[in-house]
This record gives structure tokens, C-alpha cells and sequence, in this order.
């Protein structure tokens, strides 16, 4: 059944995304914002607007009651979330669908499974995918977590059950620390989380972060669309991504992709969803899934020559792919920078009044964003205020476009990370792609002192 | 004024369309007895439009049929908007007027309303809310229908 | 031997477009302008900058003296022409040799050969490329003209030997109507050109527009990436243009693509050219070479994913191509808007300063421009300001996104041809493909009744 | 005061209207015995660093080795570009101001120079122009070196 009207539950560069795919698809969309959102970009093109609340998000884009009452008052027949919000929120995509409208995502059980670290992991380990050597869920005792760690040899990484953002997670580099470790994770989840489960795995000291883009029809057919490289992350928020990744070939693509989308098509999955692994010495180990489309998405975009939002609209209406895994073609290279409002030393949020807002243009640049001179980038929400992606038919292309992209872009009035951008382009290891996790956090940290 | 140079409105005028057209910054004339200088700086602002509204050229998006209040801009909204006695929508929802189809309206124009007192209902979620008086008063304006969706911040009712 | 500086002997969009393919080569770049260019775009962005003249193009941009001591001066090894300016000029070219340079573009011989419309088609006939019917040169007599046109059969259409933009053409529909037409002809190349040799050929009443891109290598090397549909003009002015066209599909692009690159092959030109081409009832029939970068090129560039430029001056610099024609791939369609400052209804120029400027952003859409925010457009020059070029999956993607993109883009202050496009992109004809160099003229004339 | 120019509301009322309405940004008059000046500034900006400066936030493009003025951004250059006696290149070439290597510059420092009177040569195309005085007067400064390549417009001398 065809969508005709399509909430986007959203805000920022990527509500505007999904209006873009919308529209050109000939379907209406209805967009809902804060009051302080009133003037913002995702509202002025869309077919129609709603005010769902104040600017706390809590209060507007994280209310499940406000967004459907608009969804019922403007008879829309679909909800896309987007990405962060809503959108991983089962308890929000069960509401959806109960008030007989279309949940463009998942459903609601894979989005509870995988937001549950590990009944996800499990998952993943009982479906054959890789994971990262540790204990079989939870530890019941430190006892078990001293056996666990001389089976997977140290170091290793004690973390929360429920966790996220690196909270609840502490390293133990031999057998003397693991106690305090232990000790000290099992306080801080409790404290973070209020649930002091931890689980233990073999701690990475230089893995990369690569993920796996997967889309799914409700017809059964799973496909992959390459990996995507973001290892270049500070407090684990990505910075700058890759397609595909310095280290892979198209052979390991093709491996790791058969391994997921087996598993996936087992699982019953629907939709977009990405699979992110820690990769390090040619292995990889799945760490956890996120059952929506990712920030980073217009890379794969870029270099597979498909429009991820549409393919999830047309999966959500219940249409077959009607292509399979050998009509995915990969050219070329593509790499994201996430600018945001934020001091590019410091990392101090920068919002305020926008003065000139210039794109830079040309073959093989792409930007997304919701910014427009003297528009006021409100303190309540997520720094990100554009993307800038290139696409070159080699990665070096990509890095030469992207460094007189950077020169030619302009955001005024307030501080964002587009020197830091400028700086990163121009390292020696970055272009050689020579980088883990722990890169950009040294090369920051190297500029602040420098 | 001597030789008329000074204080001749017409002349000064004349000078500042001259100061305008060429696109000097300054002109200055000198006599005798007195002295005329003009200046001016050049129409310095990059985006002048974008000082006192958003730069951006878009038609208003079209509200959709039968929803009246969704989708205006807040700068196409009435001045009641600003109204002191106004009461504005706590949620998304449908508003009515009357607890049922076919009864009496809570409160009607002119009213006199009590601070607590019901004024109507706002249907959210299957779940109907009273929207309760904020101050007691008369009712000097009702900006909705019954039955008419409306969004977080819409303006209800003036209460006076 | 590779090119280490570039002199850009251009201005505004085109300009940029050779700088950002230079810099992303690592080629340094020099900028020339006129004085009321001093703070036009590729100025502000070149490596280097040299003024050459007052406002006008012939003391500036056509300045050859100007431009060969500004190349002497900032030590540039080659010339770019871009198009219009000196881009056709057999001298300039000559002279730039004649100064140890590199002239990026085909040779002064080439160039020479292809400015004379007759010799021109003198020499495609020669070389199997498909001609309109017509006379062979240049008519001595009256009578000569009336058997050439007996035997093409009337319509026919009389022309300036040295015609172009539309002057010395005249029509005769009958034998009755061809003495007026010889005489006006005549009379109107003599005013125009000074020189009052004509030819006939058989007027076609209903072609498109359709060109083919080539490019050469010094090496003997010759491919072709396609053609482009550029039937959408008025009064000889192209506005919108796609690749493919509508009407061709693969089995006609390689049919004619292997006439031409084998024609060229044997000429021994080189670097980038295109030949334009009428056609009707699904013969070609060549009309004029044209030995540059054509303003529309991004269209190609969007279908092959080539960077025509690059391809331009790595050709330039001695490099083989290196890739032949079965590596050129076509992958979905391109159109490209040209935005220009005029009046959309009476196409009044429109110059003056630009108040917001905004670009339309996300995927599948490239802007061509050298606005920004509180640009003047000077009165001086072409009014081209923008070339909006969008990519999609098919033609009718393509156009979705064409539709979505002007709803986005902003160019206040000045008159512009936006609404023109917005109009032309809701038409159903329009949508069809179903159009032939007539079809703009009627459809702005009835936008001007309307 | 003689035609009652100081202070006469009415007149200076008048005059900001006229500063108000030419968008002039100063007006001074002045006779023997009195000065009048009135002044405003342009409602502020939005973008205040872009007021006088082109919008755009690029570096200056940087001037090429040994090629002083080439690629300085007209912002930068010296108030010597706006002197009414500045002598400025009419072409692009390479200056000089001697006749050959060695000899005797054309003109110094405090010469006083003859309408007419070669001042110093330009090669652009290997050809050598001789560059005239457009008046005479004397010699107040010389803004290039011999040998330096210069642009259109680019200033070499001022007489005064």
C-alpha cells in the first residue's frame, strides 16, 4: 500500500533529508518541530507543519502523544523517525503501528532486541556473525569474570549490560586490575543505569570502527550496501566517515556481508539497519546494531549509487527490493564530515545566530543541512548542523575534494569544526589511512597542546 | 544665508542625490562664509533583507484542508497571538467546545468565566482533556471551531 | 610533462569549475579579471590573481596581450580557455603556443578548421559524419541554389557561410519563396559578417538538438561519453539540457559514437570537443563542431562519472587516456538548469546586487556557480549565474529531483530564470521528453500571453 | 545668529529628515559663526564583520613569489591607490624605471616631471611602453621596483 502522507519525527539536517526523499517520491509531508523550530528549514518546505511543544525535547520531539496526535490530525499514514529521538524507541514504534500507521523501521521486537546489548549480542552469536571473545551474557560472579578473562587472555573490557556512551566500562590490563574493574563498572552502571549487570569481553587496543549498511524488504530478501569506516571519533561521537574503509577489499566486503545478511534474513529483519563491528587485525567482532538509518548513511549513498531513504520508504509500503545482492556495484570513494556548533578546540557548543551560510558546490560535493544565513542554531538539540560529503573515484580523489570543499565552505557568526576538518585533511596518517578508534582523540588532544 | 549655500533644503536634497547616483561617500563645499559637507556610508549590510526576517523565500507552507490553524508560519498569525489574556493549546490534539456533539458549549462569547473553571476539551491520544480556565474573566474571543485540530501553542480563547 | 600552474583565462562559473578541478590536482592556479571583478569568486579562491583590463571584455577577458603577460608574469605553464572568450580563437591558441605554453584544448589548426561552418562540414562529409542534406559549400549562383534545393526537396534553409547566433538564415518553404530568401540572406550575411557567401540545406521543421562529447588524447586515443539532449533553447540560447536524450538509447549512442571517434581519429584531434548535431525521424545530420568545454558539460560528467576537466588536463599534459570506450559506463540520467540573471518573462538581463543566495543541497544535486550572498552580478558579461545539474537512478528521478531542487534554491535581489524552470519542470511535454528546438520558444511565448 | 541656523528645531528636524531620507549618514553646515552637524548610523548590520568587507571569509589569496602586487586583494591595498595623483599601469606587464639594466632611473624621488615625459617602461609581450606623466609636478613617491611585474591598475607613481 502505497504511502501518501509521511510524519517526519525529526528535526535538522536529517528531517530535511527525509523531506527531500519524500518529495520526490510524490509523497506529502507533514513535519513537527518545537516552537523555537518554528522558522527552521525541515518546517519552511514542508506540505505541512505541527507545533508539538515547547523546546525540550522531552516535551516535543521525544512526546510519543504529541507526534501521533499530529500524525491523527493531519491523517498522515506513515511515521519516519529518523535517526536519535524516537527512533530506537520500541515502545514509540509499537504505539505507531497500533494506531494503524505505517512505522517506517524495523519492528518494534528487533529494536527491542537490539537495544539490549545483550539479548543482541546472543542474537548475533546464535546467527553465526562474529563477536568479540568474552563471557555469554551477564556475570553472575567475579569468579566467572576471572575465568572468562584467562580464557579470552587480557586485556580486557568489563561494561555495562545496559550501557552506552562509554559509561560503565573500565579496562583490565592483567589479572591485579580486574577487581577493581569490576568493582568500579558494576558502581558506575549501577549509578548510570540503575542496573549493576556487566558483561566482560576481550579488550581491542587498536580496532577500527567499521560498520555494515543492511537494507531488508518484507519479502524476505536481505541485502548489504558495503561498510562504512568511523573510526574517527572523539568521546564516541563520529567526526569524519568513510566508504568504503582503507583496510577492506572488495573479498572481505563480500564475506562479511554474506555472514550478516544470512543472519538478518534468519532474523526476519526489516528495513534499514547497521551492524557495527570493531576490525582489527583482519578480524571482526560485532559490538551492536542500530535498527535505523545512521547520520553517516550518505556515504554508502555516495558510492552505491542508491537513495537509502527512498529504498526505506518503498520497503515500508511493503515493496519487494526487486534487485539482489549481485546488483549492488560499489565506485569509487565517499567520505562525511559532520560540522557542528561546536569550538573546534574546545568542543564548547556554539550555538546562536548563523551570519553567512555558503555550501561549497561542484562535481562530486554533497550538502546536508538545514542551515541558511541568519538562521539561529537553537541550544536545546544536537550540534550537527551540516554534512559535508564528497565522492571521488578514488579515495584520494575524495581527500582532495573534500580539502577545497572545506576551503570553500563558509559558516559565520558562530564557531563550528570546520578547521578541525581542514586540519585532519591535511595529516600525513589520514590520507595514508592509517588510523584506529584512538586516532582523532591524539590528534585533538595534539592540537590543543600545540 | 549669505550667498544662499546654507540652510537651503532643496539644495541639500539636490546634493544628496548627486552624493547617491555618483556614489561618493562625501561632498563638501566651501565658500567664503560657510561650509556644506554631505556624507554618507555606503549601503554597507551583505544581506540587508535578513536583519529583521528570515532570508529564505519559501511560500508559506499551505495548511492542509480542513486543518486550519496547522501549518501557518507564526508570522501570519493573528496579533491576538500577543494578547495578554490569551489562552494557547497545552497539546496537539482536536479542540471542541461542548463536553458532547449536540450539547451546550462550555463557554460562549461574553461569558464570564471562573479561574479553574472548564472553557473546553482537548481530544489527544483517544483521551479527552479539559482545558481549564487560567484566570477568571469574560470571554471576548473564541478562535476556533469546534472540532478543529490544533497545535501546541494555538491560540484558544481570550480571556479579559 | 605535468602542469604545475594554470592560467584561467575566464570568469565566473566556468572559471571555478577549472580552478576546483586544478586544485584538486594539486595545480596551482592563476585568475585574471577584469577591475569589476576584483572580488568575483574565482579571484577570491585562486592561488593567484592578475588584473587585466577595465570592465570591458575586450580590453579584459578578450585581451590577448593582457593575458599572455599575466601568464608571463605569475610563471603559468598553460592557458585554460573555458568557453566563450578566446575559448574558439585559432590565433590565441597559436599565440599561447608561440609563448612556450600549453594551451588546454585541441590545436589552432583544429580550432581554425572548425570556425569555418563550411569547412567545418567540408570535413565531416570527408570523414563519414552524417550531414543535413544540402549544398556542397558554398553556392556561386541563384540557379546552383534552385537544383540543390530541388534535389533536398523544400523545406530548405539558406545560410551565412559565416554565419551564427541566427543571422543570414532564411527559410524558403517552396521554389516560390527561395529568390526572396537567396537575396535576404545574402543581404543580411554581408551586414553581419562582410561577407556575403551562402549555402543551402534542407530545412528541418521539427529536429532536436542533440551533441555528442568527445575526448582525445595526444596518442591517438579517441572515446566519447555520450550525448546530450540540448533542444530546450531560445533563440539559440540552450536553458536546459540532459544526457541521455529521451529519445536515443544505447544502440543509437554507440551507433554514432563510433562514427564520430573513428572521424576524429583520423582529423588527429585533440583534448575535449563536441559536435552538435540536428536530428529528426532518427537521423543525425551534423551541423557544427564545437572545440571546447561546453557550459553544459556537468550533464555528461554526472552520467559517466568522469571529471571532463581533469580529463581535459591530465589530455593536455601528454597523458594518454588510458581507459577506451568499453570502460565509459552510463549510469542513470543528468539534467542541468541554466540560471541566469534575467527576467524569466521577458528575459530583460538583470544584473545587480544578489541579496540571499542559497543552494539547494542533498543527494544527486551538483551546483555550478560563482554567486554568493551580496554578490554583484556586473552588467558587463553573460548572464549565466548558476547551473543547477541533478543525477538520478532514471529520467524520471531525475526530474523529481530537479522539481524538489528549485523548490530549495534562493537567489534573491536580481531577476532570475528560476520561475522559467519551475514552470518548465511541471510541463507535461516536458516530463514526456517529448520536445524539438521549437517546443521553449512556444512555451515561453505562452507564458507571456498567459 | 543670521538666519537663525543655531538652534532652530524646526531646521534641525529638517535636516534629519533629509539625513533620514537620502540615507545620507552625515550632514555639517558651517558659516562664520556657527557649525551645525548632524550624523547617524546605518541601522547595525546583521552580520557585523561583513559590513565593510566582502562577505565571503577565504584567506587572501596569496601573492605569488617575487610578485608583490599581484593577487593582493584591492581591500589591502595602501591609501596611495586613491591619491589624485597616482599613476596607474595601464596594462599588465613587468615595470621598469630605467631604460636598460644600469642606466639611470627615468625619474627620482622629488623630480619634478614635465606633462608628457616618460616616467618608466613596461614590457608586456616583449614589447617596451613608455609610460608618460599624464601632468606635471614633482615626484612624491614611486610604488614599485624596478623589474616588479605589475597588474592592470596597479599603482606606480604619484606626482603631485
Amino acid at each position: 500500500m502505497p504511502l501518501r502522507k509521511v510524519l517526519i519525527a525529526n528535526r535538522g539536517e536529517i528531517a530535511l533529508r527525509i523531506h527531500r526523499a519524500c518529495q520526490e517520491m510524490g509523497i506529502a509531508t507533514v513535519a513537527v518541530h518545537s516552537t523555537v523550530d518554528a522558522t527552521a528549514m525541515h518546517v519552511r518546505l514542508a506540505d505541512e507543519s505541527v507545533c508539538i511543544g515547547p523546546p525540550p525535547a522531552r516535551d516535543s520531539y521525544l512526546n510519543m502523544a504529541a507526534i501521533l496526535s499530529a500524525a491523527a490530525i493531519t491523517g498522515a499514514d506513515a511515521i519516519h523517525p529518523g535517526y536519535g529521538f524516537l527512533s530506537e524507541n520500541a515502545d514509540f514504534a509499537e504505539m505507531v503501528e497500533a494506531h494503524q500507521l505505517t512505522f517506517i523501521g524495523p519492528t518494534p521486537g528487533h529494536i527491542r532486541m537490539m537495544g539490549d546489548k545483550i539479548a543482541a549480542k546472543d542474537a548475533m552469536r546464535r546467527l553465526g556473525v562474529p563477536l568479540v571473545p568474552g563471557s555469554l551474557g551477564a556475570l553472575a560472579t567475579f569468579e566467572e569474570a576471572r575465568i572468562v578473562a584467562q580464557e579470552v587472555m587480557y586485556p580486557v573490557l568489563i561494561k555495562a549490560a545496559a550501557g552506552g556512551g562509554g559509561r560503565g566500562m573500565k579496562v583490565a590490563r592483567a589479572e591485579s586490575e580486574l577487581e577493581d574493574a569490576w568493582r568500579l563498572a558494576r558502581a558506575e552502571a549501577k549509578a548510570a543505569f540503575g542496573n549493576d549487570e556487566v558483561y566482560l569481553e576481550k579488550y581491542l587496543d587498536r580496532p577500527r570502527h567499521i560498520e555494515l549498511q543492511v537494507l531488508a524488504d518484507t519479502h524476505g530478501n536481505v541485502v548489504h550496501f558495503g561498510e562504512r569506516d568511523c573510526s574517527l571519533q572523539r568521546r564516541h561521537q563520529k567526526l569524519l566517515e568513510e566508504a568504503g574503509s582503507p583496510v577492506l577489499g572488495q573479498a572481505d566486503r563480500d564475506a562479511l556481508g554474506a555472514q550478516v545478511t544470512r543472519a538478518l534474513r534468519e532474523l526476519g529483519y526489516r528495513n534499514a539497519g547497521t551492524l557495527e563491528f570493531l576490525w582489527q587485525d583482519g578480524q571482526f567482532a560485532f559490538i551492536e546494531m542500530n535498527t535505523r538509518l545512521q547520520v553517516e548513511h550518505p556515504v554508502t549513498e555516495m558510492v552505491c549509487g542508491i537513495d537509502l531513504v527512498k529504498e526505506q520508504l518503498r520497503v515500508a509500503a511493503g515493496e519487494p527490493l526487486g534487485y539482489d545482492q549481485s546488483d549492488v556495484r560499489f565506485h569509487g570513494h565517499a567520505i562525511e564530515c559532520r560540522i557542528t556548533a561546536e569550538d573546534p578546540q574546545s568542543f564548547a557548543p556554539s550555538p546562536g545566530r548563523v551570519g553567512t551560510y555558503h555550501a561549497p558546490g561542484g562535481l562530486g560535493v554533497r550538502v546536508d543541512s538545514a542551515l541558511y544565513s541568519g538562521y539561529v542554531v537553537p541550544p536545546h538539540y544536537d550540534s550537527l548542523i551540516a554534512k559535508l560529503v564528497v565522492h571521488g573515484g578514488t579515495r584520494a580523489e575524495a581527500i582532495a575534494r573534500l580539502r577545497r570543499s572545506l576551503a570553500e565552505m563558509v559558516v559565520d557568526g558562530i564557531a563550528t569544526t570546520l578547521p578541525l576538518h581542514r586540519a585532519i585533511v591535511e595529516d600525513a596518517e589520514f590520507q595514508a589511512g592509517d588510523y584506529t578508534i584512538h586516532w582523532l582523540e591524539r590528534f585533538v588532544a595534539g592540537r590543543q597542546g600545540g | 544665508m549669505s550667498g544662499g549655500l546654507l540652510f537651503d533644503p532643496a539644495t541639500i536634497r539636490a546634493l544628496a542625490e548627486i552624493l547617491r547616483d555618483t556614489e561618493l561617500t562625501e561632498i563638501e563645499l566651501v565658500d567664503k562664509e560657510s561650509r556644506i559637507r554631505l556624507a554618507r556610508q555606503l549601503p554597507a549590510p551583505v544581506i540587508a533583507p535578513a536583519a529583521a526576517l528570515p532570508p529564505m523565500a519559501w511560500a508559506p507552507a499551505p495548511a492542509a484542508p480542513g486543518a486550519a490553524p496547522i501549518g501557518v508560519p507564526p508570522a501570519a498569525q493573528v496579533p491576538d497571538d500577543e494578547h495578554p489574556g490569551l489562552v494557547t493549546s497545552p497539546m496537539v490534539g482536536v479542540a471542541y467546545l461542548s463536553p458532547e456533539p449536540g450539547q451546550a458549549a462550555y463557554v460562549s462569547l461574553g461569558a464570564r468565566v471562573e479561574q479553574g473553571q472548564t472553557v473546553l476539551l482537548i481530544e489527544a491520544m483517544k483521551t479527552f482533556n479539559q482545558i481549564k480556565a487560567p484566570r477568571a474573566g469574560t470571554v471576548t474571543r473564541i478562535l476556533i471551531e469546534s472540532g478543529a485540530p490544533v497545535e501546541y501553542g494555538a491560540p484558544l480563547l481570550i480571556i479579559e
